[in-house]
């Protein structure tokens, strides 16, 4: 029956009071292990690239300006918060902090920067050697870089058989024609 | 039909043209087949039972000189699948379509004619599916040549030509920017009056390169995390699917607690996913406190997951080998209680909504297919199940920890939106009847996450299905020499369900079109997921606030 | 006294404006408590009409139509009011006009929407317009009896005898059928759920309005206020006319009180329930027809 | 020979007038435009004289009872009363309007001579024009009708290169020599010869049992309620027929001809009555028109809403304007016989009603066909379903045409507004008298908003809404200020009509009381309505009925007053906060643009209400759009 349903919902949902907060005045601690905005104890940190090199977002960037200074650049605007970086990270230098409020007008303010000073190993005059390679090599090879800091750009690969020109051969393809046109 | 009785058969019709192998594991056989009977097997595996789950297209011309394209088929009652495999030359990946009597396969089809470049001969809506309107044509993303970041530049006066409309109709635009689609995706719904006669679908909006992306630029480990994104609400499920291929495809064993916690986590996802169906539904019906009900039952279920995960969404519980966080005692107390809770609040929840007449003048009889129809277009989940089609892959296919759990699969045959709320309703009971035998049945303890090699074996195939909340996902992956995958592609069950969604809209009023979209519970970007880089929304430039409203403005500019 | 009778019309529009925005706001109010939220201030509907009164006014029509709609809109809606009987005092109106021009001007600002919106030429708008103008015709011939209740048993249509609770006068099995008739129709005349078909925003993005922003939305929302006010207060004036005291200043703040408790149930059940479709609305209001027809018969033989 | 010369020569005169043009305008056929001017001088000099002699016959008194026009044995009795003055001068009026809107208009049709349209065209008002002023139901009417009809035959006939307008003007032919039929045989019925006034006839009624008047008055009003076109006689042949005649044409059938069967009816129901009204069931006769007045207005307006050629639904909708009328006349038979001296006033507040609604309707709906022709002419189309965005192309029409949509809509303070208030409070007030004539009343009022609903589609989907830019492919201009005149003169009518209401309500009493042997005359005798209704400046009201202080009022320049207020409000409202306008297109979502696919059309409109009320039919012609469409 229509009516004893109503009443019947009226009841229920009077029930449980007000549960929504008068957000941002007041709102829910975050619990332990939550996962937030990434951040980095640059006592700690080695520069060793491992971070940048399993992001899924590619949003860790880095850039040797010379032999001895590494850039880490970690730009919040793409992160997606998975973690992953701590997770790898071998000397703890990364921790999820429990950050999560960080909508802004300004992209600066979720960004972070490391300007590493590299101590190169006196045997090979490398920071790092991995067994295979270096590390930075390997960076290198996925592209985890920027050249240029202004841009904060990734250097992009192209496979070798595609030549933008083939772009310019597709130029001839008649467009259709707009809906409504 | 058998395995052993369907290879039989095979064998029978196509002789020497047909070579049969196991897969990974017996649940799978493989057939490759030459490509002149590509078709007729396909369809001899529809009559004979089998369900279509997708295809899969991959460019192999680097290490064998030819494309290849995969036909998938599930047979449910006997809990194995068929991968009907060919392969085309590299100058003429030219196949017969199988969409003319197999209508699921049609965006398959579609798909592989637009990325990979091949031709469907046959195929009755030869049309562009995912590229963007202004992409240019001759460029086929998935190729392995053309680069993962290609943006080529974009025109302001492309369109997509949309259907005819039937006589005497008239187009209602309904998207990409509209109140009941929750994400961009347009449908041109020809009314007649309020009747709504046809329906042409154009989506694929919410391009991101997800496959592609993962095929060049990261590793396998990686992956997990990218795939959990691609949907927000079934993240979980697309973690799980696509670790489920990659062990599948390497042999990898994992352990058997960290499977119960994969299940813990599959399933607290459809409870809250159910949940946040049933208050979208109340919404798209205009019962805003339905919508806003729902929503506080759903939300302790995401408070728990926090706890559990570190995150209310994208868990990023699941990689390949295992999970990552632990379910501590603490913790179990912790989801029982939760789960108490939410099954009063959702049994007050589920009288309210079930025993509601004005609800159910705007479901039952809404959207109504009849059973052989949502065969015929390989319905999920409970779109299909509330159309009498007793399907789930939980215990069809089980994987992770099902196989030792019980729960019953909730079916309707009212063959309408009533029907999947119905089942939906039910279902969040099954899911925490699962939740607490999980519990109750999980190893006491165990290694989490299994040592995987560093490099995995390349082309290897591997194939998993899970069932999420919208039905089943499934993920096809080939293994690849740069330690990440060669191919991998994902079916989100919303790519078949809205393949459906024109028939179901057919005869019924404009009115009821909300929330017949929303009974298949649409997740546009699960669908749209592979497509590859749409060249405005890859822009870097930043805009500054006054700039976008000068834009916004702008456009608008007639 | 007679000065009195001048201002009257005057204290309605100043009441009615004053009050309308705040009724609305008492309804987002109660939908929140219904719905476990905390909803916006009660005052927040008068933010609203200012932010947008500030707003640029988009044009996507051209015409004149397009322009003059949100006037009319809101000239019937405060015309209507002005008419009125508000607070049991007649104003100087009340001799040369009579229920059926507070009919028709009801009916002019339901035109003004769809002049509006035939004119906005959007697909959303012109079926919006459709189901706007189907209720309109449905759900007339309710509030007609309502108004023609008291008159047939008085035998006058002028404003003293129809609105000011003739018809519960002397409580009848009519008044009794037209009361309830009348309830089940509150939510169509007051467009809230389920019978917010022509706006129904989660398919046609609020129908009619959908091109309509600024000043010329403020002035069809005010008007859509005033018009739910007037509803409320038609229904205290004509089945609860014992709310009253004969003092002018006490009468209005009882009656306010009385629209109140209606706005509650407006509320109420405009958040318990699903929006209707047309089809199913048309015949559900084919029902009340019948029933006020009936209702109308049998106060003309006197029950 | 005649006692009053003075009504009498004008209107021979006038009819002399009408005949030579007949005669001589088709000589200039060959030359169009100087065919179109001579044909306007004719019957405009005519209409005068018409319009002269009615109103004086309206105003200063008629003749007082039928006079014969002798021709050897044959006598065809003469009366031109005040509701002849009235009917005259309203023939008049729009005959004129029309011969000068059909100079330009009839450039429409380049492939039609103009010979027969300019012979047949003052023949039409001739015929009409004896109509009303014949007293008989004999020999005078068969002539006076005859020629009514065969000309309109002709004229409805005009395209006769398309089946279908030949098909509907045969229909019309039959249906109206049926009417003929019926009428005349009603007469013969009734003991008529030739030579007897309806006074005479009346007379021989008297003593006449229950089943013989029944079967007088039975047949003649189906004879008059078909051409009158009540339901469902007028389904029969009036749609078809007014949409597909030249739009002057329409115009004239559907502002007046039909307004010949309303004359018919009164005439008969009012004045042609045994003496005493012995044996005449004035209830159960008012019962039986005011029920078929509410059939029709219901149902012809629910047909009309349902059409999307612009002309049909002006049709359809005629006919539901005439249900209104034959509801106030059985309202006013109905009441005629209380006992009660207020529900008798109320009765004649009925009957002005009527006679007023005649009036408005003629001035609107003459006025919206000449519309439907404009759109015609424009465009090429009259089909609302390729038509919109006029409003940019032809403000002068859609303005005028927003007047009429108002007016035949009543919205107050408009003209259709006041005639029905009329109608409509007259019904509800007489509260226990008959219950079913409250219920004819509610109907009457929820039927005014379907109107309402008919004419906010026709305006809206053919001026505001879009449309044209993409379905017409010629240059769509305003229509020539030769055709805007006579529309804007009839817009002008409808403003005063609308604003002044009592002037007309005193032309109608004047004219009911200058007409001897009314029913109800002695309402119109002076001190017969004092103190019941009072017609002044600030509108008109029925009053002290039942007692003092009950009473209904509507004075159009206060709601208007009211309204101007309120809108200034608006306005300072509007602009208080100093909002600045942009222009932008049409927002579809972000994905489409608007275009004709997506256009909503005209037979979506009230899709709902259309499916809901399928059972009242009405044909909407098939072949409507593509009719007109072809032509460049």
């Amino acid at each position: 029956m229509w009516l004893t349903s109503k009443i019947k919902q009226v009841l229920l949902v009077l029930k449980p009071g007000k549960v929504t907060l008068n957000y941002p005045a007041e709102s829910r601690p975050v619990p332990e292990g939550f996962r937030g905005q990434p951040a980095w104890d640059h006592t700690k940190c080695i520069g060793c690239g491992g971070c940048a090199n399993h992001c899924p977002a590619r949003t860790i960037l880095t850039r040797d300006l010379c032999p001895e200074i590494r850039i880490l650049f970690y730009d919040g605007a793409r992160c997606m918060y998975c973690g992953r970086c701590a997770d790898v990270c071998p000397e703890k230098a990364i921790v999820m902090s429990p950050e999560f409020e960080l909508a802004t007008g300004d992209r600066d303010d979720i960004t972070q920067s490391l300007e590493l000073f590299m101590l190169t190993c006196q045997r090979c005059g490398r920071c790092y050697d991995l067994e295979i390679k270096n590390a930075i090599d390997k960076l290198d090879l996925r592209g985890y870089r920027y050249d240029s800091l202004e841009a904060r750009t990734v250097i992009r690969r192209s496979t070798e058989r595609f030549a933008p020109d083939v772009l310019g051969e597709t130029e001839a393809y008649r467009r259709p024609e707009r809906i409504g046109g | 039909m058998t395995k052993d009785s369907l290879i039989r058969t095979l064998r029978d019709g196509f002789g020497p043209a047909l070579t049969v192998s196991e897969g990974a594991t017996p649940k799978r056989l493989v057939l490759d087949i030459d490509r002149t009977a590509f078709r007729a097997a396909a369809l001899k595996l529809r009559a004979a039972g089998g369900r279509y789950m997708v295809g899969v297209g991959s460019d192999e011309r680097d290490r064998r000189g030819a494309f290849g394209m995969i036909h998938l088929f599930a047979f449910d009652k006997d809990g194995f699948t068929v991968a009907l495999r060919t392969s085309a030359p590299a100058e003429t990946p030219e196949f017969d379509s199988i969409a003319p009597e197999i209508p699921a396969a049609g965006w398959t089809e579609r798909e592989y004619m637009d990325l990979l470049g091949f031709t469907f001969k046959g195929n009755p809506k030869p049309k562009k599916l995912i590229l963007a309107d202004d992409w240019p044509a001759g460029i086929h993303p998935l190729r392995k040549e053309v680069p993962y970041n290609l943006v080529p530049p974009s025109a302001e006066d492309v369109a997509y030509e949309l259907d005819e409309a039937p006589e005497g109709t008239t187009t209602v635009p309904i998207g990409p920017f509209h109140p009941s689609l929750h994400e961009p995706a347009h449908f041109a719904v020809y009314v007649d009056g309020e009747t709504i006669k046809g329906c042409d679908y154009r989506g694929f909006m919410t391009h991101r390169g997800i496959e592609k992306l993962c095929q060049t630029q990261v590793s396998y480990n990686e992956v997990p995390f990218v795939a959990e994104r691609i949907c927000g609400i079934c993240g979980s499920v697309h973690a799980a699917a696509y670790s489920q291929s990659v062990e599948e495809a390497a042999g990898i064993k994992i352990a058997r607690r960290a499977e119960f916690i994969r299940t813990i986590m599959l399933e607290i996802e459809r409870l809250h996913s159910h949940l946040l169906w049933l208050g979208v539904a109340g919404h798209l019906i205009g019962y805003d406190t339905i919508f806003m009900q729902s929503w506080r039952v759903r939300e302790p279920i995401m408070w728990l997951s926090e706890r559990l995960t570190g995150n209310r969404k994208t868990y990023g519980m699941i990689v390949i080998g295992g999970v990552r966080r632990d379910i501590t005692p603490a913790l179990r107390e912790d989801i029982l209680g939760v789960l108490k809770k939410v099954e009063t609040e959702v049994g007050g929840l589920k009288d309210a909504v079930l025993k509601d007449t004005s609800i159910h003048r705007r479901t039952k009889g809404v959207g109504f297919i009849p059973r052989e129809e949502a065969e015929a277009w390989s319905l999920l989940g409970p779109v299909a199940r509330g159309r009498g089609v007793d399907i789930d892959v939980r215990r069809d296919h089980p994987y992770a920890a099902y196989d030792e759990l019980s729960f019953d699969v909730p079916v309707m045959d009212s063959g309408d939106v009533w029907g999947t709320l119905v089942v939906r309703l039910l279902e969040i009971f099954e899911s925490i009847k699962i939740v607490r035998q999980a519990l109750d049945k999980m190893p006491s303890d165990g290694p989490l996450l299994t040592e995987v090699a560093d490099v995995l074996p390349a082309y290897r195939h591997g194939l998993s299905m899970v069932e999420a909340p919208r039905g089943e996902s499934v993920h096809y992956l080939i293994t690849g020499p740069e330690n990440r995958p060669e191919r991998w592609r994902v079916r989100a069950p919303t790519y078949t369900n809205l393949q459906g969604v024109p028939r179901m809209l057919l005869d019924n009023q404009l009115a009821d079109f909300p929330i017949i979209v929303g009974s298949i519970d649409p997740c546009f970007s699960c669908t749209d997921r592979v497509l590859v880089v749409d060249g405005r929304a890859r822009s870097r430039r930043v805009f500054a606030r006054s700039e976008i409203e000068a834009l916004g403005r702008g456009r608008r500019k007639p | 006294m007679r000065a009195l009778t001048y201002a009257a019309p005057l204290i309605n529009a100043l009441v009615f404006l004053l009050a309308a925005p705040l009724y609305e706001g008492v309804l987002r109010k109660l939908a929140a408590k219904i719905q476990s939220r905390q909803g916006p201030p009660l005052i927040q509907p008068y933010r609203d009409l200012l932010k947008l009164l500030g707003k640029q006014t988009l044009n996507s029509a051209g015409s004149w139509p397009f322009k003059l709609a949100p006037l009319g809109a809101f000239a019937a809606a405060l015309a209507v009011v002005v008419l009125i009987p508000f607070g049991g005092r007649l104003g100087v109106f009340a001799g040369r006009l009579d229920v059926i021009v507070v009919i028709y001007l009801l009916t002019l600002g339901g035109v003004a929407v769809l002049l509006g919106a035939l004119a906005s030429r959007n697909t959303f708008a012109l079926i919006g317009a459709s189901r706007e103008m189907v209720t309109m015709i449905m759900v007339e011939p309710v509030l007609a009896v309502t108004l023609i209740l008291g008159a047939v048993k008085l035998r006058s249509l002028g404003l003293a005898a129809a609105m000011p609770g003739a018809a519960g006068a002397k409580f009848t099995l009519a008044t009794g059928l037209m009361l309830a008739v009348y309830l089940l129709a509150l939510q169509a005349f007051v467009a809230r759920q389920p019978f917010d078909i022509a706006e129904a925003e989660v398919e046609l993005l609020e129908g009619p309005f959908i091109e309509y922003s600024g000043p010329n939305y403020a002035l069809f929302k005010y008007a859509m206020m005033l018009k739910q006010m007037f509803y409320a207060w038609l229904f205290v004036s004509v089945f609860l006319p014992w709310i009253r005291t004969g003092i002018y200043p006490a009468d209005i703040v009882l009656q306010l009180a009385a629209m109140l408790v209606v706005f509650l149930l407006i509320g109420l059940v405009g958040s318990t329930n699903p929006r209707l479709r047309i089809d199913q609305a048309v015949r559900y209001y084919a029902v009340l027809i019948v029933l006020s027809l009936a209702a109308v018969a049998l106060a003309v033989k006197g029950w | 020979m005649f006692t009053r010369p003075d009504l009498v020569i004008p209107v021979f005169a006038a009819l002399a007038a009408l005949a030579a043009a007949a005669v001589v305008t088709p000589l200039f056929a060959a030359r169009r435009r100087a065919a179109g001017i001579v044909h306007f001088a004719f019957v405009a000099a005519a209409c005068v004289l018409l319009a002269w002699a009615g109103l004086k016959a309206a105003l200063g008194g008629g003749m007082d009872e039928a006079e014969f026009l002798r021709l050897g044995p044959i006598a065809v009795p003469i009366l031109i009363d005040g509701l002849s003055g009235l009917f005259l001068a309203v023939i008049a009026v729009l005959s004129a309007l029309s011969a000068l809107y059909a100079i330009r208009y009839m450039d429409h049709y380049p492939d039609y001579g103009l010979g027969r349209f300019t012979a047949a065209f003052p023949v039409f008002i001739l015929g009409m024009a004896a109509l009303v002023t014949v007293d008989d139901l004999s020999l005078g009417f068969t002539l006076a009708w005859q020629l009514m009809t065969l000309s309109s035959f002709v004229l409805i006939r005009f395209e006769r290169r398309k089946p279908e307008n030949v098909r509907a003007a045969a229909k019309y032919l039959a249906l109206m020599e049926l009417a003929w039929l019926l009428v005349v045989g009603g007469g013969l019925v009734a003991g008529g010869s030739i030579g007897d006034s309806l006074h005479t006839l009346g007379g021989k009624l008297a003593g006449a049992g229950a089943g013989p008047l029944f079967a007088v008055y039975g047949l003649l009003l189906v004879g008059f309620g078909l051409k009158a076109g009540v339901f469902p006689l007028g389904q029969l042949w009036l749609p078809d027929a007014h949409s597909v005649a030249p739009s002057p044409v329409s115009a004239l059938l559907s502002g007046v001809m039909l307004k010949t069967g309303i004359f018919g009816l009164l005439r008969v129901f009012f004045f042609m009555l045994p003496p005493g009204g012995n044996g005449f069931d004035a209830a159960l006769w008012g019962l039986v028109l005011a029920a078929v007045g509410a059939a029709t207005l219901f149902i012809g307006t629910i047909q009309s809403v349902k059409q999307s050629d612009a002309k049909r639904l002006l049709a359809f909708s005629s006919i539901g304007q005439i249900g209104y009328i034959v509801l106030g006349m059985g309202a006013a038979l109905l009441l005629s016989g209380s006992g009660v001296p207020a529900v008798r006033s109320l009765a004649a507040v009925a009957i002005l009603g009527a006679l007023f609604h005649v009036l408005n309707h003629a001035a609107f709906k003459g006025l919206l066909f000449l519309t439907g022709g404009s759109l015609l002419y424009a465009t090429g189309t009259k089909d609302l379903n390729r038509l919109g965005g006029l409003i940019k192309l032809m403000p002068v029409s859609a303005a005028v045409a927003g007047v009429a949509s108002l007016s035949i809509a009543g919205m107050p303070p408009s003209s259709g507004f006041a005639s029905k208030w009329t109608i409509i409070t007259s019904s509800l007030l007489a509260g226990d008298a008959s219950v079913l004539l409250v219920l004819f009343g509610i109907a009457a009022l929820f039927t005014s908003v379907v109107t309402l609903a008919c004419y906010v589609k026709f305006f809206g989907m053919a001026f505001t809404a879009s449309g044209s830019e993409w379905t017409v492919k010629k240059e769509i201009r305003e229509v020539p200020v030769l055709m805007l005149l006579p529309k804007l003169a009839l817009a002008a009518v409808c403003i005063v009509q609308g604003l002044f209401p009592f002037l007309f309500f005193g032309l109608i009493s004047s004219a009911l009381a200058n007409s001897r042997g009314f029913l109800l005359g002695e309402a119109f005798t002076p001190g017969g309505l004092d103190g019941m209704l009072s017609v002044s400046l600030l509108g008109i009201r029925v009053h002290d009925l039942f007692g003092p202080g009950l009473n209904a009022a509507v004075a159009p320049l206060v709601v208007l007053g009211l309204l101007a207020a309120a809108l200034a409000a608006a306005v300072l409202l509007r602009r208080s906060a100093g909002s600045r306008e942009v222009a932008v297109p049409t927002w579809l979502c972000g994905y489409q643009e608007l275009s004709d696919k997506n256009r909503y059309r005209d037979h979506g409109m009230f899709a709902a209400f259309k499916n809901f009320f399928r059972w009242t039919g009405g044909r909407t012609s098939p072949k409507a759009g593509r009719r007109q469409g072809g032509r460049p």
